[in-house]
Parts: structure tokens; C-alpha cells; sequence
């Protein structure tokens, strides 16, 4: 059943500020979201300068205009919540704490890298942070975060994963099996769909047939889910808190589906970026949805930030990401033998299993 | 001869077997509005429109499983994976359905759809995007497997592959789509199961598939010009079926065989192709046969290593000259 | 949404012997199902007799009990229409019309069989009478199903496909991207969710969270769904003829669940099946909803039968199941180089694509 | 030493880890309540109850991924696939993320999931049941692949690959889950990557992998009594890591080698063997290299007829005694 019919308390959209995660929230932390914010614009568009003078490979899925979900949402991470994310993973490797440098140089391919290089833009990961990743096939990261949750009920603690996917993402069939079980075993993981309204070119109409949202098939494995408008920080909070808040107390699964927008391309490689959607389009949602503008206004009114301040912290965000670029340009690559290191952890950690056996084949 | 690209070829093949075939329809993700991922099926929804190319979503199982449904009936799906390492999410519809649909009805049901897509490493897309499955599809008797090294073969064997009666794998590659070559304006297929010589030579010979020849190709041009060895290189085009015969005759004449394969060496393509070469022409070998695979490790991102994972030039030239 | 909470004209449970498809019907038809009822359940019950003297391997699955199923909803196929189903196979086989003895030889791996004693009890095929079978794996026939339904579409052919799965196969991922594609495209399939209860030794309540029963699921994918009492052919075939109507006039798919209970273990090999069910669940079922009985008794009861007819009627089909037996019994098995045949369409039509390069890699 | 089956022995592996080490749980379907397909979990789930041992959905990709994302966090789960033809349904679970998952984080992360269940023909379950996919996992750098031919080996190699902190696949055998054989009653485990010289011989290695080292046994035994030939039986025990010097041994013992497969010969795992013995004992043999594999079509139903599909002591004979 969606929770905005069944209960309405705290969740009520003029309340969100008041709803009791925000109410309380310090003038510094409520900085620090547009910090994390900028902190993410700014990362990505030096990587996507970075990218166009040919200084990465593969693909840079940009999470930009999306940065209020990752923040929203991480910024609720408990010591023993956890996320996973699929291969747009930059936004949320940075709110969860990963450092700029470490990811600055893995998109630049070097092993100084979170993955040493071996990774990649779709490949971020800090266990210690609780942290999985970064995967590249979609919705293969849906079971994954099943498992974590599964693994903190097994051992007795406290918390949940928040496992986010793409609205296309949801046509995969892994994701109705993870589903039934999340629901069936009572398993606390929270999927937070992140509806840009896109798969690659293919609209949500184009690519799913629905009742009246993505979430709502949550109902026929009986798991209750919610709508969140992605725009508004806030909200994000206040929704996302109570899905958690129910999967640490009770264990039962959520489906969070938030609405949000990318601005640029799926990855900078998508030669039409600009055809399948008007430029009006993305336009309209620069000028009026924008979630760092929005935060900043409405931080504006609360008397808590001024354009000063604002300027102070995005100079800062600017400042760290041209230091983790000089970084990552500074650093070395992987040598040709750290491709066999990483492989299997009993090799890399030279015990007898490990020495046992052939475990590489090279001519 | 016209001079186009590989991915031209391609997408001439398709436009003409679309127009000779109202049985043909094309189908994947982003193949239809977005031209293709990689711009392959470009125009083709433009002309044929709606009915014949159509825009899936992310759901391979499901769309496969439809192809090969609608190809019990009689139609030739041509469905592109945007990456053959998306076949590891609908591997059972592949194998099990189009693969054993004939054998287990006794013969009653064929299955005349084509897959296709890129299968290779060497562009920084990590290791769950870099698959390259020929051998496992190709171990399976009931599918056909092709990996065209060439222009003009990828428009020949896309050809064949869409009018043939069987289950055919396509196998494409990446960093192919862009390379030119000669093609006939007139109509042509090339059969499956059909090796070429793409050069000549009399003291060795390189046997290889898909990009693997390129790279034989400019080892056995270095081969000449540095060190005064000629070099035969063998392209096998299909994996399944395939021509033995043209292996065998080759290495009978040069006696020794050094296998390129961008394959993972641990059952790779090319441990089929050594394992038939030392059973079939034992006698005829001066030196073992040796090959130069992928490094054997999950394709690594960093894009200046990943170019040494997949076989190199150099590495070629020191198997040649070690075993000459 | 419930077509039973949408509109109830012709299937109000009162009124299903009045539904157009079965208000014509006449008295040789309702013999006819009650024939064909008897002739799958004295098939199977010799096959399990053949099975325990060893004349079989591997799997035998009985699909006794559930017989009101398959008739009722095979027998309202048009030429246009076809069927697909799993490894439960036999009494559909037996009512789009294969015969008993390429059915029984198959079972015994004859070369005579329908499958040449290539595909065995799971995978009996007849393209010539819109059967394609007989799938192994649980829920693969799922997307075969649409794609059948695809092509007639795609032919501009009125009709459309019957594909059936179990209440443990709506948990295989593949099903729901089948879901979604059959409603996004208006693909005329209907699934039939045939509901025995069980998967194996698990209950329905053990493999599936459910708001209220498993055809629900379509809601979330705007596919209209209903529920069957498959102990009533009547309402079996009002039903799905309503479904199959729709599917052949709008293209709209729809989901079926079927309730229905299967009287033998999962597979002949299942050693459990009297500890998952109570024996008294059983025989409750045997003794108050057997299809055959029911359905006797309406014959009956509308004065179309009388014992000595059901008795004659009984008596045919047990003496060609007899027949079928003799003859398998009686067929010769497959040639050891019939293993290579069947492989490649074009290798066994001797084409030069079947000539040309090495199929078979055999040492 | 007391004689139990095979399936006793996974029993008591399976046991004993699961009393050793808390973070052990067996997860599959109907391996609880129903004890197992096949049995081999039997009583399990009466001793640890519904925490420990876990009936699932037919929903593979699902729960082999949440086992793998629960060994990502430490637990060691133990996932039965009640037939390794099931893999088909979760192959990408098993390849990109059991597989890749400790590449891609640069090391950050290690899956110790032990993925097992049947893989085998021989038992007329048609083509869809019957699949023999090591040679595919074996293909993949980052998983181990586990095939023991006795119940001494499956317990003891059970043991290793549930200890072991890399993702295994295990596969086992519904033909041999009866045999019996002598097991210790003390604990002990056989390291993965360690072959096993079953029976020793002077004049061919007889090289082979699972239920193929019994029936290379038995042909052994007939080659002695009615050939007077001599064969050393090698079993492989492990495919990935591969104990490459015992092969490598006999074969310079003997100097000649069959290899017996039950995998179909197109890239199976006796391609790779014979590739690497020609490679590296080029000069030690007095004859090729060759193979008795399942014959290669799909798996056929008639049961008689199927028998004769997997390799049987006759093809081993001839193809030895052609040998020598
Ligand atoms: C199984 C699989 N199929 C296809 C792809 C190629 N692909 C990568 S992302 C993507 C679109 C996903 O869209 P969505 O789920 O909405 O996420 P978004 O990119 O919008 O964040 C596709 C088709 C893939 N990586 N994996
Ligand atoms: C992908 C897959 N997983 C598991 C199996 C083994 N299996 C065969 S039938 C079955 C139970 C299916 O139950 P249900 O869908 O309710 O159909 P029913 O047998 O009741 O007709 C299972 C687990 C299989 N054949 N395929
Ligand atoms: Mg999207
Ligand atoms: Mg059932």
C-alpha cells in the first residue's frame, strides 16, 4: 500500500521541514548538504572536462541534477545502514565520504584509484564506509543489496541497505525476484528508484507499462512504497527516514520511487543527449527544479546561508576538486603486473590455497 | 570497390535483408529512435519504420525469449544485445530455448533468429562489459557462432547468418565499427563455416577471429619486414560451424601454429583450435602449438594497461620467434 | 485491474453454464470434455505404472487432478490460437489433439515418439496443432509465450497464445519482463497461472508475498487479471474465453490464476509428497473437488449422462491408453547416430549451409 | 574407516562447517523442509533450524545474489542450485558479481560464496537438465571450480571451498551420489588445486574430472586384464586452480594421454588439458593427445541411447589402444 495514503503524518509536503530528521537539523549540517551537493556538481563536470580531453576511457554516467537524492538519502546512513548503487555511483561515493582524490583517480584510470585503477567511473567502492558500489549491469546490484540486508538481519544489527536503481532498471527480472524475497523474509532494504525519466534515449512510457508510478508494483509482493519529489531536500529526508526507520525497526522492505532529472547525456558518449529530449526541456528543469538552487534559495530563506556564504562553499568544493584532478594526474598508473593482483583473495594474500594449484593461465 | 566501415556493412546488410524479407524485423535496446548505441542499425527505423525495428526495455530475458518465440513461428528476429556480455542475463534463453528447441522436439521446431552485438575488450568499459562468450555459445551444439575480422565479411555473414535456418550468434566488436574496407556494391553472402586466408605465408601460421586478426595482420607485416618470417594468417570468421580444413592445410604447409584470441585462455577458442591441430596433425608440427590470449584476469579498467591484457603485436612476434 | 471487480456480466458464478461459450454447447461436447478428462488421467495413470516398472527415466510429472485445466481451456483454441506450457505437459498435449501413442512412445524414449525420444515426459511438441510445448525450465516457456503471440500480431493473424506457468514460476524474474512487454506492445497472450499450491514441497505461502493472490501481480504492469475455480469447466472456459476474446479482438494480454490441486508428488521421484501435504488435504480434494467427478455429476444432473455412458466413455479411453502402450511397448528406440540429428535445421536438410564447415566436434 | 555414500560425506562436510563457523548458512530450493532434491542436505535443516538452513523461491538470480551480497558482508553462504543447469538463469549473478565484484574494487572486497549442486548428464532429464557448464566458470579468472569423483573428495574438498575466502563453484553428481567409499572419521580437508593420481600406470595417462575418473577407472581395470596395458588414472579434482605438474608428471611417464570428459568437446575443460600438454610436454609425447567427450549433441532423453552419449569404457579403449 503507498504510504502517502495509508498515513499521512509527517509526510504532509508542507511539513517536511517540520517533519522531526529535518526539524532538528544544525544550521552547519544543513551546509554541509549544499557543501555535498556542490561538493558533486563540481566533481563531475572538472571529470567531464577531464573525459573530453581524452584522459579517461570507457563511460562517465554524470549524476548531475540528481545530487539531492544521493545527499538526501546518504545523509541518513546510520553506522550500520549500508548502500549499493548501479554504475551512475559518483554522487553517492562522495556523500558516504569517499575522498575526491581516490576517485578523481580511479576515473583517470590510476592506482592510487578507490579500485586502483581497475574499476573505473561505474566502479566506486568503500566497504568501510559501507559502501558497494558502483555496477555496471543494471539492476544486477538489486539481490546485492538484498544480501547486505540480509546479512545485517543475520547477524543481529540494527540497520538496512539502501539499494537504488534507474527506472529503466526495474524491467529487469532480478529486481521482482528481490523483490518477493525482500518481502517474503522480511529483509530491510530499501529501494530507492531514482526516476530521471530515462533509460538512455527510451522515456519511462516507452519502456514500462504502469498502473500509476514505477513503485507501485512494490503492491503485488505487498511491500508498501511511496512517491518523493526529488527536488526538494527535505522531502527526500523525511520519506527516506521513516522507509528506514520501518526497515530497522521491522525489517520490512520499502520502495521508494524519486522523482528527479540528469542534465546531461546517459554517459558522456551519448551522441543524443539532446535529440530523444527538447533542449526546452532540460532547460525548464535547470531554471526550475534545479535541487542546489532550490536548497540554496530555501537556505536563503531560513536566514541560515547568504550569497557570500554560498560562494564560500562552492569555492571550497572547487578548490578540492582541482586539488584531487592535480592528484590524479599526478599519480601513477597500474604496472602491467596489477592486473593478476585483485583476482582471487586468497592469491593476493599469499596462503597456501593461494599457492596451490594454477590459478592463471597465460601463454 | 566502394570503401565503407565495418559498422556500414553491417547496416547495409540489414537494410537489404529488411527489404528482401518481411519476415526480418530488428529488435533491442535503443536499436530503433537512438540508431543503435553504436549507430549499427542508423536510419533503419527511419525507413522501415515502427513495425520492423523496435525499441525494447532493459529486460534481455524477456526480449530474447520473445525473439525466439516469434522465430518457433516462422519469423527471423535479428536481435541486438547492446553488449554480448548482457547474453549472461538471458543465457538461458540463448542455450536452452533457441540452442535445444529443435533436439528436443525431434526436429520439429527451428529457430531461425539471429543475436548480435559487440563481444570485446579494449575500450575501458571494466570487466562486466568486456565478455567475450564465442566459446561458450560455440560449445553448444544446436547454436552457430561468428566473429567477422572485416568489413566486407560482416556484411557477407550477416547475410547468411539472417537467412540461415539455425540459431546464429554475431558477434561484432567495438573497436572494429569504425575500420574501412572494400565492398562490392553488388549482392553477396558468405557462407558460415568458411575460413580465409588473409595472407599468405610458408614458415608459420596464425590462426585468429575477430579483432585477433587485425592484430595478426600487422604482427605478420612486422614478421616480414624485421625478422624475415612469413606468416599465414588464418581467419576462422565462424567459430561454429567450422572450417577445420583450411586450419589443417595451413599448418601442414608452415608446421608450426601460434593462436591469437581475445578470448580468456582457459577453454578459449583457441584451446579448441589446438587441441583439433595436435590430433589431427601431429605429424605435420616442428614445435608445439602456442597461443597469445587476453591476460587471463577480469578485463582491467585503466585504459593504457587494458591495451597490453588483449594480444599485442610484440607479444605475437615473441611466440612467432620462439617458435621458429 | 479485476475483471471480476470490473464487470461481472457472464461470470457471475451463478451464471457460468449461461455464458455465451458454453450456453451452445452441445451434448457431444460435454461429453467430449468429460472424455478427454478420462482419457489424460488413465494416460497418466499407466505412464506412473510403466514409470515404477523402470520402462522410463528421469522425469514424470502427473497432472492428474488438474484435468478441468487444460480441457476447459484448450478446447476454446481457434486455428489462430496456440498453447505453451512447462514440463507438466501431458494433458494439454492430449487435448489440442496428439495422439496417445506418439505421446506413450515418447514417454518410453521410442524413436516413434512425438519427440523421437529426444525430449522425453517435459517436452512433447506438436507446431502442427499450436503446441509448442513442453519447457524444462520453470517460467522459460514465459517469454516463448509472448513471442508467439508476437508473430500472430505481427501477421496481422486474429489470435493468440495461452501460456501457462505455475503458482512457483511467477517468482522466475523472466515472467514479469514478459509482463511488461506484453502490455506495453499489446501483445494478444493470455497467462494462465495454474495455482496447484504448490511448487514442489513448498507451499504457495512459503514461495510468494502476496497482497491477495499471484494473477494481482499484472495490476502493477495495467494488465487486467482474474481468478478461476478450476474445479468448474464452466467457469474455466467462461473465462478464458473472455480472455482469449479480448487478446484476439484489442491485442491485450491477461493473466489467469487458475485454482486447481495436483493428486501425485511433484514428479513421480518426489519422495515427500505425502509429508509436505496432510494425506487428508488429498484425499479432501479427491473426495470434493475432483474436475472428472464434478463434472460427472453435472452431466448428469443436466440428464447428458447417465452411468452406463460414463462407464462406455471411461472403458474407450482406458482401452487406447492400452493401445498406446502396446505400442510404444512395441516401437523401437532411436539409433545411437540418431543422437546427431536435430541439431541444425540446415545439417539435416543436407543444404549446403549444413554442408559446409564442421558442426559436430565429436573426438 | 567407515563407507559411506558421496552424499553422506557432503552431508557431514556441509555439517560439520555449518557447526564450525556461525557466518555458515545452505540456502536453495527445498533444501530444508524437503531435505534436499537430492538429499544431500538432509536433516540439516532439523539440526540448525530455519536460521541457519533456508528454503527459497525458484527465483535463482535472486538468491544467488543475495548470497553473494551476504558474502560481500562476511557470511559464508553455501547456495544450492538444485541442478548446475539452473546457473543458466543466474549466470551473470554468478560471472560479474561472485566473479568480478573483487576486481572491480581494486581488492576492497572478497565473496567467500560456495555455489553447489549436480552437474551432470546420464540421468535422462533432457538437454535442459543435463548441462556440464565448468568449463564456462572455469573460463572466468576470479571463480574456482570444484568437480570430486569420490565421497572422500567431496568431503574434504566440500570443506576447502566453504573455508576458502574466493567464490567456488562446486559441482557434483546425481550418478554418484550413491557410490560409497571409505571416509575418515576424523577431520581432515584436500586443498583446492591438488590433483589426485587414482590409480598408477606406465603406459598412458588417463586424464578426466568427476563421474569420468570412475568410468576411466573401470576402463583401466579392462585395459589391464584384457590389454595388458597399463593406465594411470589422473583425476583433475579441482579445474580452477588446476594442479598442472601431476598432469604433467604421468604424462612424462607415460607419453601418451586420453583425456575423458563428460563436458561436450567444444572448448570443454579437456581441450584446455590437451593444450597445455602439447604445449608444455610437446616432446614427451609419443602420440597426440586425444579425447573421449559426451558425444556432442544436446543431451538426449531415451535413456538407453543416452547412456551411450557420456563417455563410456568402450570409447576409452579404442581410442588407447589406437594410442598405443
Ligand atoms: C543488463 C544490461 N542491459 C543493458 C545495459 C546497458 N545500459 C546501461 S545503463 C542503461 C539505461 C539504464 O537506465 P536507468 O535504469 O533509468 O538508469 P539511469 O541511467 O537513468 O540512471 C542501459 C540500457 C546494461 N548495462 N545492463
Ligand atoms: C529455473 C529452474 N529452477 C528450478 C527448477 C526445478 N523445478 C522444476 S519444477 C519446480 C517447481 C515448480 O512449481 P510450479 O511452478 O508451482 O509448477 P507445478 O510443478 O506445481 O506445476 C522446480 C523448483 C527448474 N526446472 N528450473
Ligand atoms: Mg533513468
Ligand atoms: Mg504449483
Amino acid at each position: 500500500m503507498s504510504v502517502a495514503q495509508a498515513d499521512k503524518t509527517g509526510t504532509d509536503p508542507v511539513n517536511f521541514a517540520k517533519a522531526p530528521v529535518n526539524a532538528n537539523l544544525s544550521a552547519d549540517q544543513k551546509l554541509r548538504f549544499l557543501s555535498d551537493m556542490l561538493r558533486i556538481r563540481r566533481f563531475e563536470q572538472s571529470s567531464l572536462k577531464l573525459y573530453q580531453q581524452g584522459k579517461m576511457g570507457g563511460f562517465l554516467h554524470l549524476y548531475i541534477g540528481q545530487e539531492s537524492v544521493a545527499v538526501g538519502t546518504c545523509s541518513l546512513m546510520g553506522p550500520n545502514d549500508h548502500a549499493i548503487t548501479a554504475y551512475r555511483d559518483h554522487g553517492h561515493a562522495l556523500v558516504v565520504g569517499m575522498s575526491m582524490n581516490e576517485c578523481m583517480a580511479e576515473l583517470l584510470g590510476k592506482s592510487t584509484g578507490c579500485s586502483k585503477g581497475k574499476g573505473g567511473s561505474m566502479h566506486f567502492f568503500a566497504p568501510d564506509k559501507n559502501y558497494w558500489g558502483g555496477h555496471g549491469i543494471v539492476a544486477g546490484q538489486t539481490p546485492l543489496g538484498l544480501g547486505i540486508a540480509f546479512a545485517l538481519k543475520y547477524k543481529g544489527l540494527k540497520g538496512c541497505c539502501l539499494t537504488y536503481l534507474g527506472d529503466g532498471a526495474v524491467n529487469q527480472g532480478v529486481y521482482h525476484e528481490s523483490l518477493n524475497l525482500a518481502s517474503l523474509w522480511d529483509i530491510p532494504v530499501v529501494y530507492i528508484i531514482e526516476n530521471n525519466q530515462y533509460s538512455m534515449g527510451t522515456s519511462l512510457a516507452r519502456s514500462s507499462s504502469i498502473k500509476s508510478c514505477l513503485a507501485e508494483r512494490a503492491e503485488g509482493y505487498k511491500i508498501d512504497w511511496d512517491l518523493v519529489n526529488g527536488e526538494n531536500l527535505y522531502e527526500v529526508r523525511a520519506k527516506t527516514f521513516e522507509a528506514m526507520g520501518r526497515a530497522r525497526e521491522t525489517c520490512r522492505p520499502m520502495v521508494l520511487e524519486i522523482d528527479t532529472y540528469r542534465y546531461y547525456g546517459h554517459s558522456v558518449a551519448d551522441a543524443n543527449a539532446k535529440k530523444y529530449r527538447k533542449p526546452e526541456e532540460i532547460e525548464f528543469y535547470k531554471q526550475n527544479h534545479d535541487p542546489i538552487t532550490l536548497w540554496e534559495n530555501r537556505l536563503k530563506e531560513e536566514g541560515i546561508a547568504t550569497d557570500e556564504i554560498i560562494a564560500k562553499i562552492d569555492k571550497e568544493a572547487k578548490e578540492e576538486v582541482a586539488a584531487s584532478v592535480q592528484f590524479a594526474e599526478d599519480s601513477p598508473l597500474p604496472e602491467l603486473e596489477d592486473i593478476f593482483s585483485d583476482i582471487y583473495h586468497e592469491v593476493d594474500m599469499g596462503t597456501e590455497a593461494g599457492r596451490t594449484g594454477r590459478h592463471f593461465f597465460n601463454d | 570497390m566502394p570503401v565503407i566501415t565495418y559498422r556500414q556493412a553491417l547496416n547495409d546488410a540489414l537494410s537489404e535483408e529488411l527489404t528482401r524479407d518481411e519476415n526480418v524485423i530488428l529488435m533491442g535496446e535503443e536499436v530503433a529512435e537512438y540508431n543503435g548505441a553504436y549507430k549499427v542499425t542508423e536510419g533503419l527505423w527511419k525507413k522501415f519504420g515502427d513495425r520492423r525495428v523496435i525499441d525494447t526495455p532493459i529486460s534481455e530475458a524477456g526480449f530474447i525469449g520473445l525473439g525466439v518465440g516469434a522465430a518457433m513461428m516462422g519469423m527471423r528476429p535479428v536481435m541486438e544485445l547492446m553488449f554480448w556480455s548482457f547474453s549472461y542475463v538471458c543465457f538461458d534463453q540463448i542455450i536452452n530455448n533457441a540452442g535445444c528447441v529443435r533436439y528436443m522436439s525431434g526436429g520439429l521446431i527451428n529457430c531461425p533468429i539471429v543475436i548480435r552485438g559487440p563481444a570485446n575488450g579494449g575500450t575501458s568499459v571494466g570487466a562486466t562489459h568486456s565478455h567475450t562468450p564465442e566459446n561458450f555459445f560455440a560449445n553448444t551444439p544446436g547454436l552457430k557462432v561468428v566473429c567477422p575480422a572485416t568489413p566486407y565479411d560482416a556484411k557477407g555473414l550477416m547475410k547468411s547468418a539472417i537467412r540461415d535456418n539455425d540459431p546464429v550468434c554475431f558477434m561484432e566488436n567495438t573497436l572494429l565499427y569504425g575500420d574501412t574496407g572494400e565492398v562490392p556494391e553488388d549482392e553477396y553472402v558468405i557462407p558460415l563455416g568458411v575460413a580465409d586466408v588473409k595472407r599468405e605465408g610458408t614458415d608459420i601460421s596464425l590462426i585468429a577471429h575477430g579483432r585477433a586478426v587485425i592484430t595478426a595482420l600487422a604482427a605478420a607485416h612486422r614478421l616480414w619486414e624485421e625478422f624475415n618470417i612469413s606468416a599465414e594468417v588464418v581467419d576462422l570468421r565462424t567459430i561454429r560451424p567450422l572450417d577445420e580444413q583450411t586450419v589443417l592445410e595451413s599448418v601442414r604447409k608452415t608446421h608450426r601454429a601460434v593462436l591469437i584470441d581475445e578470448n580468456k585462455p582457459f577453454c578459449g577458442v583457441s584451446s579448441q583450435i589446438a587441441t583439433m591441430i595436435q590430433e589431427q596433425a601431429f605429424d605435420d608440427l616442428d614445435a608445439p602449438v602456442s597461443r597469445v590470449c587476453s591476460l587471463d584476469a577480469p578485463a582491467i579498467y585503466s585504459p593504457k594497461v587494458e591495451a597490453m591484457q588483449l594480444p599485442t603485436v610484440d607479444r605475437i612476434i615473441q611466440k612467432v620467434v620462439a617458435a621458429c
